[in-house]
């Protein structure tokens, strides 16, 4: 098991934040790994996991050594029939092993002490990204206080800023987790946590809950799309300027059905119909948005908590039967409510948001 | 020895006459109880394990459907709470029943109807818990069924909100009320096990002497009294969040949803010593017998379990070090969790120790032994690297933690018992396992072990979580998965092949006689399997290893113990005895301390009334769980008339006359 | 015949062996029942202490205690812990008579007891304070609550050892423990009653 | 261990001399239960009457709340005088179970 902290692991086609989700299944593999860190939190983890792994894997090779020595030396032979010396203990041997121990792990909690304070520190300044995290049963919302922007399971910051996480949850406890870049911090109902990480190169880190939330805790996905400061910025206006005007007579239709069916738990920034602040049926119980806010869909790479791609069929088999895809989810099925062409429609609607 | 002739002799003996199921119902005997136990806890292992089976065919492939994710979820929490609750920990109190009492000379435990009672009730808590399966859903949180997903439906600023959505969440309260239950009676068993170590102790048994079983055994209880509480008003707090509507858990309504979390692992991290000490017991017991070497380092043995069980207490917080409680606790935290390494170092080198210079025999006990020393040491490693924080925010809720976890539960705790059942079955059964078919299935589990649970470390740290009913064919997964499945068969083949040797062994297996271990304890020095009254006369203890002092100083054979008149050697001692004073009150059922008064040696009486107050509460139980208060009541009432007539029926006991050959 | 030291302490016991009586037993299991109790109530004197600050739109302490109430019952206790004393004194002489004299007090001045804790629960439900509405409220029943039904088996299990020796008719040497066995209960159940009417009474009503 | 013959004396009066040891442990009793009794009005005062400063009322009423808890353990539940493995049994557990759950209320809070 090589824990030994490499060279940031570059992959073809993922650095790129316009690669969406089918393309990644297309690379084969995404860096869901704690063992090639895109930054400092998650490379400086990677070198604690990697310190205590090698100080054990010396004790193993002792103690195996001990054991196999005293099996391979001592074991019966045919015909001896001697009866061993009955050794009480050696006070000096029993000393040493419980010393050195002793000692092996003083080595490993100073450093252990040291970052687990550098790691708490909090973040602050003008260079700092400020996120909110808010884990719902299933998904993530983010937001961001300073650019005023609330967007559901991916989040984008930019290479070599700092970002200083906030985590709360609406519902019950998530954990949140993106490998590559940090280890895991629980969003907590009623006590909010901060952590910090930041990405040293663009890539597109997926994560998910590490904290078990309900029936469809496997779907809970997220992916952060580590972009240049330039395409950082166009992502911002993006959403800071949202067109959320139908093209298309197919759009028109769907975003009838859209401010009918979904607005009363979906926002879109900019659309006619939205107010501000949120309608009662918008916020959930706990204040947090029911559901995800769909401005600028578009831009996204996936859907549904990372777990679909986001085109339309995804979208509209999605509109169809969510609970087939996400048992439990609070995205009600239109199976029968709306049919195939309507859903289509909204989808139409929602693709053509930007 | 003068004293063997005090024997009786001509007496036709009156051996255990009584068979039949309401002979098992009604039997207070601690061995009978302890092979109660035994057998239960083997079929909860395997209802586990096939449990186990089915998550890892789901999980055997990317984004596979073998079970729908309400049932994954029902899986993966039935099979921790089936392992952890109703298949180690009983597996340990069966052994703890069936031989404490032998290893310290005692004719049973202090409360044997206390102990009947606490068998019904972890199996009716056992019941009640796997009862969800049928009446309306599995409990479906995970074993730490962590807040406030357990409480289900709640109202939520006004908003009736279900905090579980998708199945019937039901289960959760099978949850609550089955470990109750189940708890209920591990505390008694506690109880009942501290009186019995600490005041029936053969004469000459000084805790210095005290086999490391009995040690842990000892401390074992001493953790499950002062940490099930904890647990016992953390379920009563779900219970009543769940059923009356409290807010202890719900934000909304006030509660602190790290409350649960506190209490639990207050609990749940000594219930892991609760676990693993009667483990490192039974090793401490089957490395001498098989090494012929007398245990390394005993009182260092002794201080490192008194000193792991007192740092249990202290380190619970390390299961919360991504709950956010800052850089100070977590450090705090990771240190007193370090510590805990050196005395369980100190025992693992002291293991080793024993058998160096020693003659050891490889049977299959032995080798389970060995195997448990190279996974416990795997798992106690990935236990220090989960001590330090940063990284477990890392290893922490991954498949990491799933191989720690199961490094110590199966490759530490269940190795343990497996060696404890290839060494004690002949005294149990009277027969011999095949030996042949073991080590086949040593292998077969040791290899399908490390197979199925070592490449879990590798999922973890490349990002598979814990308790993900699928993964997604784009992540990098696939391959350990695979193997890790693969080595499920492997495992499994190993477990077919133990129940193949167990029935051979019960059909036709060799006669065992009393020692066929060449063994050091008091329980190898009585007929296999022990008579009702375990010792003809009580034995008197001379040393530690008491048989093989007399094996090797003696003529082989335990002295009796002879009230008044001691052995000759007996006589030069002053009165520095350390075992603890207790009250001469006298009052009856004070038994005679050998056969030789003439009328037989007093046993208690088999008695329905445990099994009966096990189903008044069991009614009381479902009467809670389907909120019907006259049922409830109902169950109340009858609990306590049996409470109350167990305190109050008098026991006359009746009298054994020991078999003409006790040795 | 004894050989060159093996564990340290080779040899035939020293001084006499006392089996334990099975009073001596139940008087250890007992106590560490008792001792598992403690950890209990700690759990859930912890609990309220975390949780009695959330008193949301429910009453709180300050303005519902009322302390002559709580101080009156806790004399009560403390007067059935002097009577229960004098009973087992009587059952240690085997004074049938005297047992009668001081148990049936100690039962009266439980469920006394047991009675103003039910007023003053129904007062405070009245006042608003239920187990739904407030944490401070839940919490503070079931800490409160549950030593209730402490006191209320303590009441059932001296009730139930006065029906025994009342159809004897007489108290044997061979009873003492079970008096012994319920007094410590009834103690202990009063020492943690010292600690509640502290920690939530006393203390709630300073603020 | 006190064996065959009880060495020690039982706990209580001994059977022999009743009306000796009836009077002692009753007044022993009584005096124990006043002395309680005077806590309990104590402490009920300072807070009745606001007697001393409220953040001085902590510890004292704490303090009071100890002697009661040592007085009742060692006289009425006979921790003096009876076997000292219930002293130690009884003791460790309740001390591991007042810090443990202290602890765990400071984590609580600290939040």
């Amino acid at each position: 098991m090589a824990l030994r902290p490499r060279l940031p692991w570059r992959r073809l086609g993922l650095g790129a934040a316009t690669a969406g989700l089918a393309a990644l299944a297309a690379c084969g593999r995404v860096p869901q790994t704690a063992l090639h860190p895109a930054g400092p939190v998650a490379a400086l983890e990677l070198h604690l996991m990697a310190e205590s792994l090698w100080i054990m894997v010396g004790v193993f090779i002792v103690v195996l050594g001990l054991l196999g020595y005293a099996l391979v030396r001592f074991r019966e032979r045919p015909g001896d029939t001697h009866v061993p010396k009955q050794v009480e203990g050696n006070l000096r041997l029993e000393l040493l092993w419980t010393v050195v121990p002793f000692i092996l792990l003083i080595i490993i909690a100073i450093p252990t002490f040291r970052d687990n304070f550098a790691l708490a520190a909090d973040q602050t300044g003008s260079n700092v990204l400020d996120v909110t995290v808010v884990g719902h049963q299933w998904w993530w919302e983010f937001d961001y206080p300073s650019l005023g922007i609330v967007t559901a399971d991916e989040m984008h910051i930019p290479v070599g800023t700092r970002v200083e996480l906030t985590l709360e949850s609406a519902d019950v406890l998530h954990s949140f987790w993106v490998p590559a870049l940090a280890g895991k911090e629980d969003t907590v109902p009623g006590h909010p946590n901060t952590m910090w990480f930041e990405a040293t190169q663009p890539g597109t880190f997926p994560g998910q809950c590490a904290e078990f939330c309900g029936t469809s805790h496997s779907d809970m996905r997220l992916l952060v799309i580590a972009q240049s400061q330039a395409q950082f910025q166009q992502w911002v206006q993006g959403f800071q300027q949202p067109d959320s005007t139908p093209q298309t007579p197919q759009a028109q239709q769907g975003a009838q059905l859209f401010q009918t069916y979904c607005a009363t738990c979906h926002v879109i920034d900019g659309a006619a119909w939205q107010t501000t602040p949120l309608t009662k049926s918008q916020t959930g119980p706990t204040g947090f948005p029911i559901a995800p806010n769909l401005t600028d869909l578009s831009a996204h790479q996936t859907l549904a908590a990372a777990t679909l791609a986001n085109t339309t069929s995804d979208l509209t088999e999605w509109i169809d039967n969510a609970q087939a895809l996400m048992p439990g989810v609070i995205m009600p099925t239109f199976q029968g409510v709306l049919t195939q062409a309507q859903e289509q429609d909204v989808a139409d609607y929602l693709e053509g948001l930007t | 020895m003068a004293a063997v002739t005090e024997r009786l002799v001509g007496t036709a003996p009156r051996t255990r006459s009584e068979s039949g199921v309401w002979s098992w119902i009604t039997t207070v005997d601690h061995k009978r109880i302890g092979i109660l136990y035994l057998v239960t806890s083997l079929c909860f292992f395997f209802i586990g394990g096939l449990e186990a089976f089915l998550m890892r065919l789901q999980l055997a492939t990317p984004d596979a459907h073998v079970v729908s994710e309400v049932v994954f979820n029902e899986l993966f929490t039935m099979h921790g709470l089936t392992m952890i609750f109703l298949a180690i920990m009983p597996m340990s109190i069966g052994f703890i029943n069936y031989m404490v009492p032998l290893q310290i000379g005692a004719r049973d435990v202090a409360f044997p109807r206390l102990n009947a009672l606490s068998y019904w009730l972890f199996l009716a808590g056992g019941l009640v818990l796997n009862s969800g399966w049928l009446l309306g859903g599995a409990a479906n949180a995970g074993w730490y069924n962590y807040a406030p997903i357990n409480i289900g439906q709640h109202v939520i600023n006004g908003v009736s909100t279900n905090l579980n959505p998708g199945p019937d969440s039901m289960g959760i309260t099978f949850y609550a009320i089955g470990l109750q239950l189940a708890g209920i009676g591990t505390l008694m068993s506690g109880v009942n096990f501290i009186v019995t170590i600490v005041n029936m102790r053969a004469p000459g048994m000084t805790p210095m002497r005290l086999p490391l079983f009995v040690w842990t055994t000892l401390i074992t209880s001493v953790l499950i009294i002062f940490a099930f509480p904890a647990f016992t008003a953390d379920l009563f707090l779900l219970t009543l969040d769940r059923l009356f509507g409290t807010g202890f858990f719900n934000v909304a309504q006030g509660g602190d949803v790290l409350l649960w979390q506190q209490l639990f692992w207050i609990f749940g991290h000594p219930e892991v010593y609760i676990l693993i000490m009667p483990a490192f017991g039974i090793i401490s017991e089957v490395i001498p017998t098989y090494s012929r070497k007398t245990i390394f380092g005993y009182s260092s043995m002794v201080f490192a379990i008194v000193a792991i069980a007192f740092l249990a207490f202290m380190v619970w917080s390390h299961h919360m070090f991504t709950v956010g409680m800052g850089p100070l606790v977590n450090s705090v935290f990771a240190a007193t969790s370090m510590v805990i390494a050196v005395p369980t170092g100190v025992k693992i080198f002291n293991w080793i120790a024993t058998m160096i210079g020693g003659r050891i025999r490889m049977t299959t006990s032995m080798l389970f032994a060995v195997g448990f020393l190279v996974c416990f040491v795997i798992g106690g490693m990935s236990g220090v690297m989960l001590a330090v924080p940063p990284a477990d925010y890392q290893f922490n809720d991954s498949y990491f933690l799933v191989a720690h976890i199961h490094y110590v539960l199966i490759g530490g705790a269940l190795f343990a018992l497996f060696a404890g059942i290839y060494y004690w079955f002949p005294k149990i059964s009277g027969r011999m396992l095949d030996e042949h078919l073991g080590k086949w299935s040593f292998w077969l589990i040791f290899i399908g072990f490390n197979v199925t649970f070592f490449p879990m470390h590798f999922l973890g740290v490349e990002g598979m979580p814990r308790r993900v009913a699928s993964y997604p064919a784009n992540l990098d997964l696939r391959l350990w998965n695979a193997v890790a499945t693969f080595g499920v068969f492997i495992l499994t083949a190993g477990l077919i092949v133990f129940l193949a040797n167990l029935r051979k062994s019960l059909r036709s297996g060799q006669a065992a006689g009393a020692d066929p271990w060449d063994g050091r304890g008091l329980e190898w020095s009585i007929p296999s399997p022990a008579p009702e009254y375990n010792f003809a006369a009580v034995p008197l203890v001379r040393g530690r290893d008491p048989l093989w002092v007399e094996k090797t100083y003696g003529d082989g054979h335990m002295i009796p113990y002879v009230p008044g008149g001691a052995a000759p050697e007996a006589e030069a001692g002053g009165h520095g005895h350390a075992a603890a004073e207790g009250h001469g009150e006298g009052g009856p059922g004070g038994e005679g301390h050998g056969a030789g008064h003439g009328h037989g040696i007093h046993m208690p009486n088999p008695t329905p009334l445990p099994f009966y107050l096990a189903i008044a509460l069991t009614v009381a139980a479902y009467g809670t769980i389907f909120k019907v208060p006259e049922i409830m009541v109902l169950g109340l009432l009858g609990t306590f008339f049996f409470v109350f007539r167990l305190i109050y029926d008098h026991d006359p006991g009746h009298h054994v006359l020991p078999e003409e050959d006790a040795g | 015949m004894i050989e060159p030291s093996h564990s340290g302490e080779f040899g035939a016991p020293r001084g006499t062996y006392h089996e334990a009586t099975p009073a001596e037993n139940n008087k250890l299991g007992i106590w560490l029942w008792l001792a598992s109790d403690c950890a209990l109530f700690a759990s859930l004197i912890a609990t309220y202490l975390s949780l009695h600050g959330q008193t949301l739109a429910g009453p709180g302490p300050k303005q519902l205690f009322d302390l002559r109430i709580t101080v009156t019952a806790t004399f009560v206790l403390l007067c059935s812990s002097m009577t229960m004393g004098m009973g087992l004194e009587a059952a240690q002489r085997c004074d049938y008579r005297g047992v009668l004299r001081w148990l049936i007090p100690t039962a009266v001045l439980g469920l006394a007891f047991v009675g103003m804790q039910v007023f003053e629960f129904t007062h405070y439900v009245l006042q608003g304070l239920t187990l739904q509405v407030s944490d401070f409220g839940a919490s503070f029943f079931t800490l409160v609550g549950f030593h209730g039904l402490h006191v209320s088996f303590g009441v059932a299990w001296i009730t139930s050892l006065l029906i025994y020796v009342f159809r004897k008719k007489r108290v044997d040497q061979a009873d003492a423990w079970r008096f012994e066995a319920v007094s410590l209960y009834w103690y202990f159940v009063d020492v943690v009653w010292v600690v509640i009417f502290t920690v939530v009474y006393l203390m709630g009503k300073v603020g | 261990m006190g064996h065959m013959e009880p060495a020690h004396t039982p706990p209580g009066p001994a059977p022999a001399t009743p009306s000796a040891g009836e009077a002692s442990a009753g007044r022993t009793h009584v005096t124990v239960a006043i002395l309680l009794a005077c806590l309990t009005i104590v402490a009920f005062g300072i807070v009745w009457l606001r007697a001393i400063p409220t953040g001085d009322m902590l510890p004292v009423l704490l303090v009071l709340a100890l002697a009661q808890i040592v007085l009742q353990t060692l006289y009425y539940m006979r921790l003096r005088v009876d076997n000292r493995k219930f002293a130690i049994f009884f003791g460790g557990g309740v001390t591991l179970a007042v810090v443990i759950s202290v602890f765990a209320h400071l984590l609580l809070l600290a939040r």
